[in-house]
């Protein structure tokens, strides 16, 4: 942007059904969560307006193609299979974590083996419980868990209080928001059975990786992006290497 | 051909219609009518438009529900049985059902199946109704539908017939069913002239048989040559019924006789 | 044998039509009962479904779903008629085309006809709008936009056939009547074929309508923020996803059982010149 | 004035519309040729669509796609039949229980009606089935049958009113003529109305097939592994949306398409005995 | 009424006719038909059924377009128009609807619009396609219609108009344009005798005005009291053009003859 002229604004892309990273209010539909205030906190960095789009999933990986928006900041996994399609830049430790109603017996990792699992189907956790699975369940000589694919993570815990899978698993970082908001109805079991990024993705060819990476680095450094993690309660998902 | 069954019959009423009412609503159609069919014999029915005919066939028929009166065929009470209280109830539908095999009846418009050959509809009733073998059924419907002069026409459907071939197989239709009492609606006057007389025709070749039948006509010549009785209706009401012969000859309700007057004037003046 | 019948009257005979009818009104009645009754004591949490009934985004949505369904109708009843009158002009080439393009939206499903509009960019990344010059077309596709040219263009598919079935019922004569006193093709159309062909028309526009409050609910996919897109908000949110179809399901119900009557006099009002 | 006039012959007239049409042709395939090429050279990477068109996971996409599509449709035709035949019976409390069977199937997106069947589980944890006891409702709404009951139940609803319209579209005359063959109302049924009511109801019900078959694709929101479902799964992974939905869109069009005619060829067939 | 206007015009054709030929694919249904009609003149044309009389009538009307042959209105090529190449080029959809202007034409089955009431269908043409002033274009469809005997109908719908009723707004309809012919396609044949007659009164006082007419009727008394001229169509071709004194007297065609016989034959039978 030319002297005098307002910088262009940062277009950012979410996908508001992953609270608490990003979610509508049920009572005003603000839209709020810890992807929105980072997007924010990273234009005001960049000295940049930030705008954000909101779209489905599928919709923001076609976004960020046609130029609608510039980058996705919406709790997307950094997944060797998207890579072909885009450039991420990770910013927050996740897990997958499973959950298990409030009233089952699970304890030990074994229990879930010839159990039936739901994880929403725009994640990577259903090749993770595959892994997992084939680690716990078949090294034991256990039958092997299968994978329900739901239409989105609230589906996939949908599915788990009617008693129709055994487990649900979705991010780590998101498990405490629901354990807060729904009680006694799910439970955390087991410790997460894997680590992965969320990151923020761009286009290959876009010119605001360099920019953005520098932004977050120095965010990292003046301890913003440690106080959104405060705000938000995701200290333990950090990405600085402790 | 089915001459021979019916023949076998004592001669006795094969129908009473005992004080019929019926009415739409609050406009009464039928006014209690009364009347008696011998077995064999041909009744013709006349009246003005509106008298309420066709209303009464189709309760003799069953087709119409009506608030008092009784019908009964043969013997059997139509519609209604009594029960052990000594109060009456409505029989079933499957029972009305089999009790209409009793009559036969013909349509002023026909009503052919139209989706089935002539021979088809024909053998449609005694196939799945009577529960005749195929065979044998088709071999009647032949038979009928020859007797009707429609052996040429056999596989043809409705609308490749003219209206007098096709009342001519809804007959050989009614007739495969061996009813007791043929009811005919005006079967004629949907046709052009020369269907006409093949109709009739074919009419008298049932009355021929013994068959026991209704015929509500503007006919007067059929009904002259073909009656032993003739009822004469106005208002739902049935004002006239007589011998054929005395009917036509001297009339003693003066509005049958202004009937019969216009319209063999009018037949008169067109001839 | 038969010769005692007295039945002068039949309003005394046993119907037993009457005794079928009270048996089937008591066992529905005890179905409709029991049906409630497993809703009322289910997992669904009533609380929930009555709170957020009328809560402000909800109610934003049944207000953008109306503006939508109206707007989206409006656009493909403009295309149907043009296309049914195109049609009908007997030029073998647009009649073609008009095939063509009932073919075409007819025969995939409205989901990716919206997520093709709202995707144009990939297509065409520029649009030159005359009279305003070249905009982005990512700017251009707004939600609203994409949904209403998705619907439309679809709904216009289907009217096209209404408009096509409502032309051919008008009687030819009164198209020949209308040449003999020196009208165009065109003013007969608009002041003799057109208010002729609406009687027969209006019937399944309605219908049309119906089904297009109810498909207004696909341009959520696109982020139109109808009924279901802000029901789908609050659950994602709350997690309480039944509850809150529930309160969508309400809504539309709602809508289309208030449109019923509306059709209905607007039917009888239409036939009101013709048997009077 | 016009004494010199002659024309016996007016093949050498020029004719306008020879020529607006060659225009408008040439108008038309310049445009689609625009069309293709636009589509050919945009960001749409057609070696991607190419690829995975015939790929196993879309091939069993659509044949679970028709698998659904014919289930639905027939237990939407048992449904349909069965209720406008009950409707036609008269008893007023069924009438009723029809009448709120159609509004409240019509009234309603299908995607909420498949959303309630599938976790049917929430209202009725337990189903008791006769001759086999209590099962868990999870274990019974599989996807396939919350599909099945789901579409199946919706389409009913509008079958119901081709059915109605269907049969009362038999002249009265001809279940008269049954009943004075001593035919009961069923068998009438069986044996007459239905068989010409079919004429009347093939073409609506052709309709609605194409209709049934884009409607399966909502089913992917419940599991249902039907083409769209299958495509997303794909596109999930590997982020090459629009392509997966350019695959979907070519698969409903095809089936769609090869319907057409078999539909043409019914409906000659079922008008044969009429015309002929 | 229109009378002044039109008598004001010379004398002179108004309509010409050459040698029009129309088939429908193969089959030729007017085969070089050729006639002239003088202002103020009546012509019947009569003919047997297929005999071509309403093809001709609407070519005549440009409702059709026909192989060969052209027609001039008042010395107006209709339809067509001379390029300066000499070569001739079809007129415009809107050149065509002016040149309608000149006839008017009243149908068999009426054809009157049936979503307005009788004034506003006489109204219609003068208001929309005229550009009159709606105050003035209703006041003169009041008079038209009083003129017909409709006077009291003015606010009807055509559904509650009889046949002959709705014919004569036809007519009214048809008068409003100020044409320089009348078509009229067998105006009374749809109708009950009751209604031909006050139709056919309707055309004389048309006529009366000095009206230029073509009439394609079977009215045999019509034609001979109002028509000067007679046409007598068979198989696409007109065999016979006379004054109507000597038509009805002496035609000279045998199958004129022929029809003239059975025709005037078949009215003295049902006298
Ligand atoms: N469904 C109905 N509802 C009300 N009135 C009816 C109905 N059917 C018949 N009517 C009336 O009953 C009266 C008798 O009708 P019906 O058809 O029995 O007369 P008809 O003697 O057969 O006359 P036609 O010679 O015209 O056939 C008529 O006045 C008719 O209007
Ligand atoms: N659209 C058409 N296609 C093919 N043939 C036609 C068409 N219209 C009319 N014909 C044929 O043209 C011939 C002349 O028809 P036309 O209606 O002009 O006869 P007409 O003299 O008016 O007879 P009528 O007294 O029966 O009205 C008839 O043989 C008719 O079958
Ligand atoms: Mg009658
Ligand atoms: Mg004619």
């Amino acid at each position: 942007a030319g002297y005098g002229a307002p910088p262009a604004p940062l277009v950012v892309g979410i996908n508001p059904v992953y609270p608490p990273m990003e979610f509508h209010a049920p009572e005003t539909g603000e839209l709020q969560g810890f992807d929105v205030d980072f997007a924010y906190a990273l234009g005001r960095q960049m000295g940049r307006p930030v705008e954000i789009r909101e779209a489905s999933f599928p919709q923001l990986m076609i976004d960020v193609g046609s130029g609608r928006i510039d980058i996705i900041i919406s709790g997307l996994n950094d997944t060797p299979g998207r890579r072909g399609v885009l450039r991420f830049i990770d910013y927050l430790q996740s897990g997958a974590q499973l959950l298990v109603s409030g009233s089952s017996p699970f304890t030990r990792d074994i229990d879930l083996c010839g159990g039936t699992v739901s994880a929403a189907r725009g994640t990577d956790f259903a090749r993770i419980l595959q892994v997992w699975s084939a680690r716990v369940c078949t090294a034991g000589h256990l039958p092997d868990i299968t994978v329900v694919g739901t239409e989105n993570s609230a589906m996939a815990r949908l599915e788990l209080r009617e008693g129709r899978v055994q487990a649900a698993v979705q991010g780590q970082e998101t498990v405490g928001y629901f354990l807060d908001n729904a009680h006694s109805l799910f439970r955390r079991f087991l410790p997460p059975i894997s680590q992965a990024c969320l990151a923020i993705a761009m286009r290959h060819d876009s010119a605001l990786f360099e920019n953005i990476r520098a932004s977050f680095e120095q965010m990292k450094k003046d301890g913003k992006y440690q106080s959104l993690l405060r705000k938000w309660h995701l200290e333990a998902n950090t990405v600085i290497p402790s | 051909m089915t001459a021979t069954d019916i023949a076998a019959i004592p001669a006795s009423p094969i129908l009473e219609v005992r004080n019929l009412s019926k009415s739409y609503g609050s406009t009464s159609i039928l006014k209690g009518v009364s009347c008696t069919l011998n077995q064999g014999d041909v009744m013709c029915v006349l009246g003005g438009s509106g008298s309420g005919k066709t209303t009464l066939l189709r309760c003799i028929a069953q087709l119409e529900r009506y608030q008092g009166g009784s019908v009964v065929v043969d013997g059997e009470l139509m519609g209604i049985a009594a029960a052990k209280s000594g109060r009456f109830y409505r029989l079933s539908e499957r029972q009305i059902a089999r009790q209409r095999l009793e009559t036969g009846m013909v349509f002023q418009k026909f009503n052919l199946f139209s989706h089935m050959t002539a021979v088809q509809n024909v053998m449609e009733g005694p196939l799945h109704v009577l529960s005749v073998p195929p065979a044998e059924a088709r071999r009647e419907a032949c038979r009928l539908l020859e007797w009707v002069g429609l052996g040429e026409r056999m596989e043809h459907y409705p609308a490749q017939l003219s209206g007098g071939q096709q009342q001519r197989v809804a007959i050989a239709r009614a007739l495969a069913m061996k009813p007791k009492v043929m009811l005919f609606d005006e079967p004629t006057s949907a046709l052009d002239p020369e269907s006409v007389g093949r109709v009739l025709a074919v009419m008298k070749q049932v009355a021929a048989t013994g068959m026991s039948m209704i015929v509500v006509t503007h006919e007067m010549g059929f009904a002259r040559e073909v009656a032993s009785q003739v009822v004469f209706m106005d208002q739902g009401a049935i004002v006239e019924n007589a011998p054929s012969a005395q009917f036509f000859s001297a009339p003693s309700h003066p509005r049958a006789a202004d009937f019969l007057a216009s319209t063999l004037g009018a037949r008169a003046q067109t001839n | 044998m038969s010769a005692e019948i007295q039945l002068d009257d039949h309003s005394t005979i046993i119907e037993r039509g009457r005794y079928h009818m009270a048996v089937s009104l008591v066992g529905v009645l005890a179905f409709v009962a029991w049906l409630i009754h497993a809703f009322a004591v289910s997992d669904i949490e009533w609380r929930y479904v009555s709170h957020f009934l009328m809560v402000r985004t909800i109610m934003q949505g049944v207000a953008a779903t109306l503006l939508m369904a109206i707007s989206a109708m409006m656009l493909g009843t403009v295309i149907g008629l043009t296309f049914a009158i195109v049609q009908q002009s007997g030029n073998p080439v647009w009649k073609t085309v008009v095939a063509g393009y009932v073919w075409l939206f007819r025969g995939t499903p409205v989901i990716l006809q919206l997520l093709l509009w709202f995707n144009l960019a990939l297509v065409f990344p520029h649009i030159w709008i005359p009279g305003y010059g070249s905009v982005q077309t990512v700017q251009l596709m707004t939600p609203f936009l994409s949904a209403l040219l998705g619907l439309g263009l679809n709904q216009g598919a289907y009217i096209t056939e209404i408009m096509r079935s409502g032309l051919t019922s008008v009687d030819k004569g009164q198209y020949e009547a209308c040449c003999m006193i020196g009208m165009t093709r065109l003013l007969a159309l608009r002041r003799v074929i057109l208010p002729q062909a609406l009687r027969v028309v209006i019937p399944p526009l309605g219908n049309e309508f119906i089904s297009m409050i109810k498909l207004t609910s696909l341009s959520s996919m696109i982020q139109y923020p109808e009924i279901l897109h802000n029901a789908q908000n609050i659950y994602y949110a709350n997690a309480r996803v039944i509850e809150l179809l529930l309160v969508t399901g309400f809504w539309y119900l709602t809508i289309v059982t208030v449109l019923m009557p509306v059709q209905y006099f607007l039917e009888k009002r239409i036939n009101r010149g013709w048997s009077g």
